[in-house]
């Protein structure tokens, strides 16, 4: 399946933008456990995810074709 | 529903001090207001280990926070009596002691005004996906972080 | 003793929007600022019985009111760490939208400038020897009192 | 005895400033008890007043050739 992935803030310098395969991710929480072994730096800073820009807080089902943005934490002001 | 019309809050570099008194102004024939409060964000030149910042580049996931600012106006609105409300974040660069953030409210007393004004600063700060990269004099750069 | 300098804070008529502008604009060389935070009074056309207020006419004590100024702007510059505070308060005729009072003050981090720009506006309204004539749209007036 | 008296506000209306007679005023709460008599709807204002430009809130001594200032209550800002 692919998921278009969007990155901000220092996380866009760890994963690029643009549209990532994977075998098959059910939901939110597999969807990081596989980018954090992809992408070893990531487990170390503290992310939110929205998924088609909605924020969510929970572990929430992936579909394929859906935008997950990975978002540090905000730093506006 | 009634009233989703999502403003923008977005412009490109710094907020220029003539756009703000340009911005008061326009108050002039809304008689009912008798208190504007008004925060501004202005870039400091903080040094870091030896290094001093010379400007932060702004980005954001805009469609996110547009949508998060409307909740955030709402909010208020709906919790204090408010006259108006304005709030201009800037994207891109603004360099040292310029001007990023501008947030006007206005009120008939100032209680309100001046309530909404501090309330809506802390949420923005807490609540949309905006993200600030600081850049230093010898073209290093972190990434800030709101504490 | 050491920095008794008294500054005027008096302006005849209303505070313009631009000498705003300017004012802010003088604080991008201080890199140190990082939040700035404005008060701004506005002439209400408020309507008692019937009759509607054009405009205000301020008289001061002015000595009285520069010195007890000075002890306030000492008060918290002790309370709080402030890089600058500027107070501007109108003498003589504020029509209806126009602005009459001006407070700005600036400091590193929002807390500091947020809290004493409240305080020093509650402070202006309930201890300066300032006394606010309102006059209606048929010739007569009432003078303004403080709640 | 010769006092200055200098007025705001409403009271500017009731008394006009200026170098006012005394036959002999020992302290402010005399001047205001006599000022009260000369004027009677100042009885009926809250005011304050100032003696060469200090603010008092007390009763203090009044001496000849002095300043006072009688002030309503403020309405800046």
């Amino acid at each position: 399946m692919e998921i278009d992935i969007i990155t901000f803030g220092k996380i866009s310098e760890i994963i690029p933008n643009g549209i990532m395969s994977f075998a098959a991710v059910t939901d939110t929480d597999e969807l990081k456990a596989i980018l954090e072994q992809r992408y070893p730096q990531l487990a170390g800073i503290k992310y939110k995810l929205a998924l088609n820009k909605t924020l969510i807080q929970e572990n929430k089902p992936v579909t394929d074709g859906v935008t997950v943005a990975i978002m540090p934490p905000f730093s506006g002001g | 529903m009634s009233d989703k019309k999502i403003k923008n809050i977005f412009i490109q570099g710094p907020v220029p001090p003539s756009f703000i008194a340009e911005s008061i102004g326009k108050h002039s024939s809304r008689t009912s207001i008798g208190a504007h409060q008004i925060f501004l964000g202005q870039v400091r030149g903080d040094e870091v280990s030896g290094k001093v910042v010379t400007a932060i580049e702004y980005t954001a996931f805009e469609d996110l926070a547009l949508e998060k600012m409307h909740v955030i106006r709402e909010d208020l609105f709906g919790k204090y009596p408010l006259t108006c409300m304005h709030i201009y974040h800037s994207l891109g660069l603004v360099k040292t002691g310029e001007l990023c953030l501008f947030v006007f409210t206005s009120s008939a007393h100032r209680e309100a005004a001046t309530q909404a004004c501090a309330e809506v600063v802390e949420r923005i700060k807490g609540e949309l996906p905006i993200w600030g990269k600081e850049l230093f004099d010898d073209s290093t750069h972190q990434w800030k972080e709101n504490k």
